[in-house]
Formats: C-alpha cells, structure tokens, sequence
C-alpha cells in the first residue's frame, strides 16, 4: 500500500521556471509557497537547495536585543505535529542586519522579516531598524504561546493590538503583516483590528497551545509545561481562520499557514481565500518539504488557470 | 500511503554532486540484531552517510507512522562498505518500531549530522561511554584505529551485560569496561591513572565521552582536576537535527547553542563544566 | 514495523473485574474510562459489548423538543481527526426519558446526561425533567461549534455561562457537569465562572473549530462550511486545557476529553490532574475503542498505586 | 505502529456466540482485480461477512495510514466460500491505497453494516444501477439467483465500459446495459416497459437501485409514475457506519435519517421522490 509519489519524478535540484506567481500586498512571489517563521535558517537550509527558489522566505522572530529564550527540553511529539516552547531565541535585530538578512537578499530569495517583542516599544525598536533594510516584507508575530509578554497577548486583545499597530504604522512604508494566534474564540476580531489600523496582510495560524505528558515520570514534556502544536494535525484549524476571516475581509492579502505539507494542501489555503501559504513543522521532518511543496503546487495550478491568474493579479478565489 | 518525499538515491547523487546535502532519503536495512534485551543494533545501506560520518555524528531515522512525524537522532556507531550502523536502546513507540524491522526493509534517513569530535591532535583518546552513549564512541575508535600519530583506551560502563566491547575491541588499543554491580566509568579511570594507563606513548591525553548527564558531569570534572581537554556529546530533545528549528539547545557558557548543529560535541569548558 | 498491540491478548468480551475505580463529583465510577457524548448511542454500541462495563456513558446532546441538525454532508476528514457538524440532531429530551434512559439504566450504565440548548430557557427545560430522572449526572454543554445559538456562545463568554449557571444549579441537585469548548483565549476563564457559579465538575475538550476543503471544486466539504474537530490530532490541546484547569483549581473535578485512543493517552490525562477520561472519535474508527482504552488503563494503573489509590478517593494527580 | 485494536479471530467468533457483533478487525485480502481503468475489485477473506451480508449491505474498510482514520463505506457485491468482494472507484486517497494492495496483505474491516433491500416477497426485482452503484445489485441478483419465488432483470448504465455485466449475468434472469453514448437507464427502462419485459411470470415489479443521485432522482419518479414499489440505496459521508454518530443522513419524509442504519436503502415514499 505504498504510495507512487505525486513528486517522484521531481529533481528538485534542476533549477525551476515558475509558471505561477502571486501577489501579497503588492510584494510578488515567483510561487505561492513560502517558509514559515522559525522553522527556516538560512544557515542551515542553504545546503539543502538554492533558497532563492522560494516565493518567499519568512526568518526567525527578531527581537532588538538577542533573547535566550526557553530552557531545553523545548519539544514534544503530538500525534502528527510538533509541539515547541522555543520562546523565540534569536541573536537580536543588529546580528539580523548584517548576518542573515544581507545573505538571504545576496542569495537572491525574498524576504519576510519576522518581528517579536515583550512590549511595544521592542516591537518598535525592532521595525525602527528594519525599516530601511532590503527586506522585502514585515511579519509581526503577536502571536507567540511561548512567551509570558508580548507575542498572543496582543494578538488576542484587539485592543492592545489596535494600539501596537497605531505604533509601528507610521513607522515604515514596507508592506507590514500581522501574524495572528488561533488561540482565539473569533480569529476575525483581531484580523479586523489590525486591517483597521492599517495591516497590509494577515499571516495565520500561528500554533496552537498544547502539552504531552510523561507517562513514566507524570510530567509535562517540555521544561516550560506547554508549548505550540503544529505541523499536520493544525491543517483543518488553519484552514478555518483563513476561510472565515476573508468572509469578512474580502480584500486583505492573506498568507496561509498550518500543516501544509503537500501541494494539495497549499492549494485547500488558497480555496479558502489565501494569497500564499507557509510551509513550517513540515520542513523539520524534511528540510526540501517547502521548495516541493512549491513544485506540487505549480503544476496543480496549470489545471487551474482561473485560480492561477487570480493569484498573479493579486486577487484571491473567494 | 504518507506525503512525505522520498527522492531516488539519482537525486540524492546528483545533489551531492550540485553541491548539495542529501535530503531525507530511504535507505535499506541490512541487518537488526538484539545486543542485550532491548538494546537494538541496525544496520543499513548508505554509501553517502558511510562515506562522510565522522566521529559523534549523527542520523536522523523517520518511523513509517505518520502519527510520529519527528526525527529519531542516533549517533552513527560503525560503517562498513557502504552501509551504516547505530545501537539504539527501546524507549518509546519510534524505537520500538524500529526493534521490529528486518533486513530488507526501508527507512527514511537524514544524515550525517552535526560537529564531529575534534579528533585531529595527536594523542591519546580516551573514550569514556555509558549505557547508550557506547555508539559514537565506537565509532571514533574505528576512526582512529588506522591513524599512527593517535592511541585510543575504551572506557565503557554498562548497566549490566557488556554489550559494546566485542565492537570496540578491535578498533581501540586497549578497552576497560565495568557495570553498576562494581562502580562506574570514574571507577575505571581511577585505575587507569593509578596504573600509568592514562599516559601512552608520550601524548597528551584528550578525555571523548557520551553518555547520561550524571556521568558526563562527573567526567569533565575528573578532566578539569587533571587539566586535561575533555569534549562531551550532548543529547537533547530535537526538531530538526539540521539546525533550522532552535529546539535542541543546551545551556553554554556562551548561551543557549544548539546540540544538533552547533554540538552535539561540546567542550567542558563550553559547558562550564568542572571549573 | 507491525507493532504488538499491548492488547492482542485481551477477550473485550469476557466480564472484567475491574481493579481501578475513580470518583467525579461524588458519583463512582467503576473504571475512569467514559464515552464522550455524541459518539456513543445505546442502540449502536449495545451490539459491541456490555456498555455496563464502562466507567461512565455520556449520551448525545439532548435538546428539549427534537432537532433536526444540520444538513449533510455533515463530516469531512482531517489528518489524524474527524471533523464533525451534526448540529446536535436529536430526538429531544422525552423521547430520551422513555427510550434511551431507561434501557441505559436497566443495562447498568452510570449514564451522563448530556445537555444541549439554543439558550437558557432551551437548557432549563431540559435540565428541569431530568432533575427526578434516573441520569446519575448532568453535563451541561456550552461547548458545540454547530449552532448559531447557545453552545459554543456560552462556553466563549464568561458572563453569560455565570448567567446560565445561575438559573441551572438551584434546579437540580444532581452533579452537574460544565463542558468546555478549547476555542477561547485562556480555558480557565469560562472554568472559573462555571465554578464559582455551582458546577460540580468540569469536562474539556468539545472540539475544535475546522474544516476542509475539496479541491476539487474548491468548496468546503461539510454544508455547513465549518465543523469541530476531535480525534487523535486534539491530543495536546485537550490536555494543556485540563493541565492549566487544574493549575488554577485545584479542588474541582475534571473529566479529560479529546483524542483519547489509548490507556496510554488517557494517562496522560489523569497525570494532567483529570479525574477521569472520555473517549470520543476514537469509536467512530473502532465501536470498542472505549472498552478498550478502559481495560488498557485498568493494566497501566497497577503498576501506578499513588495514582490508582488518588483516583479511587476522588482525588487527582496534581 | 497505529494504536488500532486488532481482536484475532477468536475474539470475533467467541463474540459472536456470545451475541455480540464482531468488531473492527484484520481480514486477509485474496484478490484484487482492476475491471477498469480506475474502478477495482477487492476480495477478502471474512467468512463472517460472506455468511451474513445482505443486499445492499456495506462493509467499512480501514486505511493503514493513521492520518486517514475514518472508514470507507463499500457495498458488498459478491461472496464466495467466506470471501467477500467490493467493486470501487478510485476517487480519493483511501481508494488509491486500497488500489494498491495486493493478495496477501491484510485490511481492516467491520461489516456488513445497514439495513439490506426488503427483497422478501415474491416478486419480480428490476436490479437499476448506474456506475458505482452496481456493487449492491450484482450482490442483490447473486442472493436472489436460488430463489424460485423471484425474477431478477439487471439495469444497468456505465460512464463508456460496461465493466460489471459479466458479474451480474451469471445470477441475473436478464441483464441490459447501456453507456453514456447511447443513454441512461431510463432508456433501457422505457425499453424494457415497450417491450414487456417489466412483467415477468406475472409477478410484482419492484424497482431496487443505487447510483448517482440525479439517476435515482430520475428511477424514483418513472417507478412512481408507474405505481411501481422502488427502494434507492443512499450514500452519504460517513462518521461511524453502525449508527452512533448521527453524521450520515439524508433527509426523508420523516426527518434526517441516518444513512448507515436506517439505510442505505429508503423507499422512493420515504425520500419523497417522485410523487
Ligand atoms: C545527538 C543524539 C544522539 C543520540 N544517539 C543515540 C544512540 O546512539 N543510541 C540511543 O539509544 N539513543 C540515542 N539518542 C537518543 C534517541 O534519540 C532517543 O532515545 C529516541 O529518539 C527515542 O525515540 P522513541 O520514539 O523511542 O521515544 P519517544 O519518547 O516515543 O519519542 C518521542 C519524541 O521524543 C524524542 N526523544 C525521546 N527521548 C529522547 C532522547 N533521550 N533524546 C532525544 N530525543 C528524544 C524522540 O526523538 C521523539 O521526537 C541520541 C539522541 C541525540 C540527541
Ligand atoms: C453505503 C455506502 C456504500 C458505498 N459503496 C460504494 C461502492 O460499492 N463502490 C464505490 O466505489 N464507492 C462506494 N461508496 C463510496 C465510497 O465510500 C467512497 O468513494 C470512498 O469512501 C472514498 O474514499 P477515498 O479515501 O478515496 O476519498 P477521500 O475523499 O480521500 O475520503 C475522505 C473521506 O470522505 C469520505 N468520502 C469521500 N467520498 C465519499 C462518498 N462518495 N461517499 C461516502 N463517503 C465519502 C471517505 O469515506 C473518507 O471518510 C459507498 C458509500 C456509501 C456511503
Ligand atoms: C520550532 C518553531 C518555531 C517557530 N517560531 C516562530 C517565530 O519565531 N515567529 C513566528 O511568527 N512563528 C513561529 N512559529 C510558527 C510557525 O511559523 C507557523 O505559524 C506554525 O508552525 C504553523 O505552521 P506549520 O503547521 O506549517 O508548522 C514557529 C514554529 C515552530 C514549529
Ligand atoms: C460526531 C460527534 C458528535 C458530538 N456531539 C456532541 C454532543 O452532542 N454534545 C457534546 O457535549 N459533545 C459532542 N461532541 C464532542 C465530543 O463529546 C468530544 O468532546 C470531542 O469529540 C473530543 O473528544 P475526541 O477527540 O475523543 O473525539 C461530539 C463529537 C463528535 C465527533
Ligand atoms: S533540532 Fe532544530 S536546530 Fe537543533
Ligand atoms: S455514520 Fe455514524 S450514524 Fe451513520
């Protein structure tokens, strides 16, 4: 019962003509398939595949300080998804600007630069410095479940979060997206907030809070008790946030993010409204799981000329 | 019936050649055999990881349940011709499974992983392993069996059985080993320096260990009295293996670094162990 | 790769003696293993084994007239999960005291009443003729994601379970039972309220807010667009809701609920501080499943006697 | 590796004579047979189920993929000597698996599930299918082939090959077959009526079908114009398939029914088709 792959056939080391591009808030992506925050390093990723080939690239959280984060163990195994209390270690914005950033911009890829923060004003210390970098996009993370300041306490209080933005808008003309939390009763009353005062895009789902316990010592897992679940077992959740908040915001660009992990998934995102999608937990089960989640989707689009050419204009199937 | 990509061994051969890393990949099993009850060697065919692991290196193994997505971390314990072997101990649901494989079977692999040990001083390696910290150990002694300018003194300390000599046997100059019911790897190293074993042939001494924390602590502080260079391969739990994730990291001097791709070899003076 | 089930050699037919009883709410069960509402029907299960067997019965949501639920296709399927949107079709509370209740009893179940409203009066009603029925407990559900009104609405908002609770508890002094949805922010919020307002236990997790997509025709699967997701893929979040539960009321007992398959993973639910487990999807892919994880869980607590012993007493890991 | 429990076959026999049901459980496949480009014959070996099935019946067979643990509903369309055969298109994921397995390997089954076609009078049963619908009605002329009291005439509508008709002939008293290019199944039952063939030794026409839903639409009314008994066999996607999760119905005269166990079959009266 073992499956002849979709991708078998695939050399994802021959360099690829893209046939289908999208728009995200007037930023092109030569395919609708990008990394996700904290599951790409450059560092690590380069000896895998040519990371230009991605339509985007979204780093780590970028904090004005380096952060240490969580101490270790930072993982568990759920059933078909990772659960991770990294707590958004980084080595700060300025080790950002001349490490990773100029890098990833020399290697050709385009850039999501992910911001974290425990307060507003480091979210703006942060934005401050990326505003005149070569990245090509913001992703502000006020989302994290691992972190006790900051991260999804915004992103579940609309009004701390209409706040945050009316901080950082001014701040910068880059094309900014909120990245938001499902860890909410209604994921569209903080999408709302943030478009309101003036997100560019929605980035969703972040993970969503979880713990595994020790059955022979009675304990959780990871060292700081819970952490954020996803990889494929978050995909019907994702879907669902992308679905309901472009109900009721039919003309924000939204990225989609949550289990994908095939190109048959990325194009479920897209069906429900998405501009693009993420690919995250997925890359740390298979470092090339972005770039042929990628190579899938392109060819499902050639079957799908009116999505595709909805895509390129920058509009979306519903 | 997974999504997960599978290339051919041409992909992975053509990468290489492009200058890539081989990307998770299957690979045949040739050989499982039960070392002691529940301690597990596997062997598989892979000419790229036989090729290129260097000691305290390691592989990811994938199970085939869809339910249990994360990497498995071994550290590589022997190669030959081509194929690749580990010593696992059963703790969980993933090797369990991987207890129940036969030769011919297929595994989805990643590999080689991380820093290996700094092997490449003349000296005297001491290797000092406990439990199922005994695999990369091996390795470095396979590693170094062929080098004139290095000796290698294996220090094992088992539970009970003695199951890793007959490995490391052939491979290192001279092995001492003992279990919980006579003392431990401190025991052994006691007597090693009591009897002159600890200085060979006029090198220095370089202290490799593996093995549960307790141990590895006592270890470095055994180095650090003597002042001798002493690298520890850590374990953690991980995400990725390959460095892209921040999951596995490991208290440092220096900060919280990753085992997978900054380690797993660390220095006691790294870790800040033994001062 | 074939594993050796822990349970090849288990005859779920044979009368067990059971060895680990818990208590929740006063009421005994005689193992801690129930079925979560909605998954279990008298009439369909009796043909599989004695349901006297388990430790307690949750029956499906029952409303005070009959409904008719939701349209069908009612179903879709997630990685590892079901998703469902059945909209709580039942045949309405006095068929259930005539029909279901009574053979329930006569068979030796401890049954759970499971309580279903579009608002309070719906609920009052319901909770007012099972007051001198034969149900050993009630469980109040504020937690469905399949209706428009009532469900999810109240277990969302703490003021209006506060109110809800205010009007229920003087009716009845059966133990009642608060079942709690995991789409909100923080879980110990609505606990809380259901608290300090007189429930005599809790439950968590109903099911998560998802859905699919068929890609085909890039319309959502299920009529009703959207539907709740349980299954083996809910196991952390269902988890990290009784752990935090627990972490901020120590006293009140917990039913643990969601991606139960397994004396192991119901485990882990007792170690996260619940009195006793439900299982749920699990028996939709397998009818014993309950049965099953009852007997594997009754083998795991001999060898665990300060938890079996807790347990016994109506007390609970942490 | 999935936590599936697997009762042997003692279990299930034991439960039966005990009076319960047997539950979900390993059955070893025998055959399996492409018809068709996309449409497969899959044969297990469950005596239990070859015993017991009725038309119309359906049995849930199980992936072995852990992130695909909902049942797949067929319908039993022959048995043999304790071995049971289904007939299915390949449309998703599941039935792309179930393609590939092969005589030897093992499924997991629980079976034979729903209410079967009231076939208990004497009477003379127009078996109406169109494409993946023939499995119950093929099962249906089999179980009625020894019946003396009866006469069974097989119609049935293929998308182009006429895949199915050799399995229905040898039990069928008469069998007609059209395909798309010539038309559907009420042409075969408009001929069928010219001709006289509606009546057969005088018996009672009942009209029993299954088939895409604007067919059974379509039989109901021309049995209704007719005055003609017609029971459909109804699909619907499903939670459970023996009656306890309320995800499969299908709405009738008298409310949402379920599926699985007040059906699959539902007189045209009760779906209030064609009046
Ligand atoms: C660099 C490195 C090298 C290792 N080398 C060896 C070796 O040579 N021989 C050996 O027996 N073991 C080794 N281990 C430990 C081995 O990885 C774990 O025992 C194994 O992953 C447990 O898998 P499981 O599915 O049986 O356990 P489960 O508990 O079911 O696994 C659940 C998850 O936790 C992880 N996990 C559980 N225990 C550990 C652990 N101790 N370390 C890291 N991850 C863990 C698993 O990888 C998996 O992701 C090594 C670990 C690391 C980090
Ligand atoms: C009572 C009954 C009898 C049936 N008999 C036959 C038969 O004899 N031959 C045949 O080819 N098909 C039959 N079907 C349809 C068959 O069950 C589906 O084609 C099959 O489940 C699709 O599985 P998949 O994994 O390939 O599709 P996927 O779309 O990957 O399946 C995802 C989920 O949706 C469900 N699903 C998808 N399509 C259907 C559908 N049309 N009906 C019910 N569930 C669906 C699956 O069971 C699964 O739970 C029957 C359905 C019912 C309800
Ligand atoms: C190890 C890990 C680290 C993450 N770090 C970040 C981060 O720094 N910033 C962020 O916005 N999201 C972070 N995320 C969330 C992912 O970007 C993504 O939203 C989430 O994992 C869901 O997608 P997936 O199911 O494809 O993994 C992290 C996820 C993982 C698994
Ligand atoms: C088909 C179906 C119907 C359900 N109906 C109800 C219901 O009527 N009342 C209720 O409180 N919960 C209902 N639930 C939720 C379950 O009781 C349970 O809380 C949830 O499924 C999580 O557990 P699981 O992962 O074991 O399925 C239903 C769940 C399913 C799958
Ligand atoms: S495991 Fe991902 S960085 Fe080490
Ligand atoms: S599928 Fe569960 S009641 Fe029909």
């Amino acid at each position: 019962m073992t499956e002849a792959k979709h991708t078998d056939h695939i050399n994802l080391y021959e360099t690829h003509e893209w046939k289908h591009s999208t728009q995200v808030a007037g930023v092109t992506w030569k395919n609708p398939v990008g990394t996700a925050s904290g599951t790409f390093q450059y560092a690590a990723v380069r000896w895998f595949y040519d990371v230009s080939q991605l339509g985007a690239v979204s780093t780590k959280g970028c904090s004005p300080v380096p952060w240490e984060g969580n101490p270790s163990p930072r993982t568990a195994e759920g059933p078909a998804s990772n659960i991770n209390a990294v707590g958004l270690q980084n080595p700060g914005v300025d080790h950002y600007l001349v490490d990773d950033l100029p890098k990833l911009k020399k290697a050709g890829a385009t850039v999501v630069a992910n911001v974290a923060g425990h307060c507003d004003d480091d979210y703006a210390a942060v934005v401050a410095k990326l505003a005149d970098s070569d990245a090509d996009m913001l992703e502000i993370n006020v989302s994290c479940p691992n972190v006790t300041h900051g991260g999804m306490s915004v992103g579940t209080d609309p009004v701390a979060l209409a706040k945050l933005m009316d901080k950082l808008r001014p701040m910068t003309d880059k094309p900014m997206i909120i990245k938001l939390t499902p860890n909410v009763t209604d994921i569209t009353v903080p999408a709302r907030a943030a478009v309101e005062h003036g997100a560019d895009a929605l980035s969703m789902i972040n993970t969503l809070l979880g713990m595994r316990i020790n059955i022979r010592t009675g304990e959780p897992i990871i060292a700081n008790t819970t952490g954020g679940v996803s990889g494929p077992a978050v995909l019907p959740m994702g879907l669902v946030a992308v679905y309901r908040t472009r109900t009721v915001l039919p003309d924000i660009p939204i990225i989609g993010i949550g289990g994908v992990d095939s190109g048959e998934k990325a194009l479920e995102y897209l069906y429900a409204g998405a501009n693009a999608v993420e690919v995250g937990a997925a890359a740390l089960f298979d470092p090339v799981a972005p770039l042929r989640v990628a190579r899938e989707l392109d060819d499902l689009l050639d079957d799908r000329p009116e999505l595709a050419a909805k895509l390129a204009a920058g509009e979306t199937w519903r | 019936m997974s999504a997960t990509f599978t290339p051919t061994y041409d992909v992975v051969n053509e990468a290489v050649a492009a200058g890539f890393f081989p990307p998770r990949h299957p690979a045949d099993v040739t050989d499982v055999t039960e070392l002691t009850p529940g301690v597990i060697r596997l062997t598989f065919r892979d000419p790229y990881i036989a090729e290129h692991a260097r000691p305290a290196q390691f592989v990811n193994i994938f199970t085939d349940d869809p339910l249990m997505p994360m990497p498995r971390p071994f550290g590589v314990s022997e190669t030959h011709d081509g194929e690749v072997s580990v010593i696992f101990a059963v703790v969980g649901k993933g090797t369990a499974g991987f207890a129940r494989l036969e030769a011919g079977d297929t595994i989805q692999v990643l590999g080689p992983l991380g820093r290996p040990f700094n092997t490449k001083t003349a000296a005297h390696y001491v290797l000092v392993a406990g439990g199922l910290g005994v695999p990369p150990l091996i390795y470095t002694a396979q590693h170094l069996a062929d080098d004139p300018a290095t000796r290698t003194t294996a220090v094992f300390g088992y539970r009970n059985e003695h199951f890793a000599d007959k490995f490391v046997e052939p491979y290192a100059d001279a092995t001492v080993s003992i279990d919980e019911s006579e003392g431990n790897v401190i025991t052994l190293l006691d007597h090693l320096e009591a009897e002159g074993g600890l200085t060979v042939d006029g090198l220095d001494t370089v202290i490799l260990s593996c093995g549960p924390l307790p141990m590895m602590k006592a270890v470095a502080a055994w180095a650090a009295e003597r002042d001798l260079a002493c690298q520890l391969s850590m374990e953690q739990r991980m995400g990725c293996g390959y460095g892209t994730c921040v999951l596995c990291t490991v208290d440092t001097v220096d900060g919280r670094l990753k085992v997978c791709a900054d380690g797993p070899v660390f220095t006691r003076e790294q870790l800040g162990w033994g001062k």
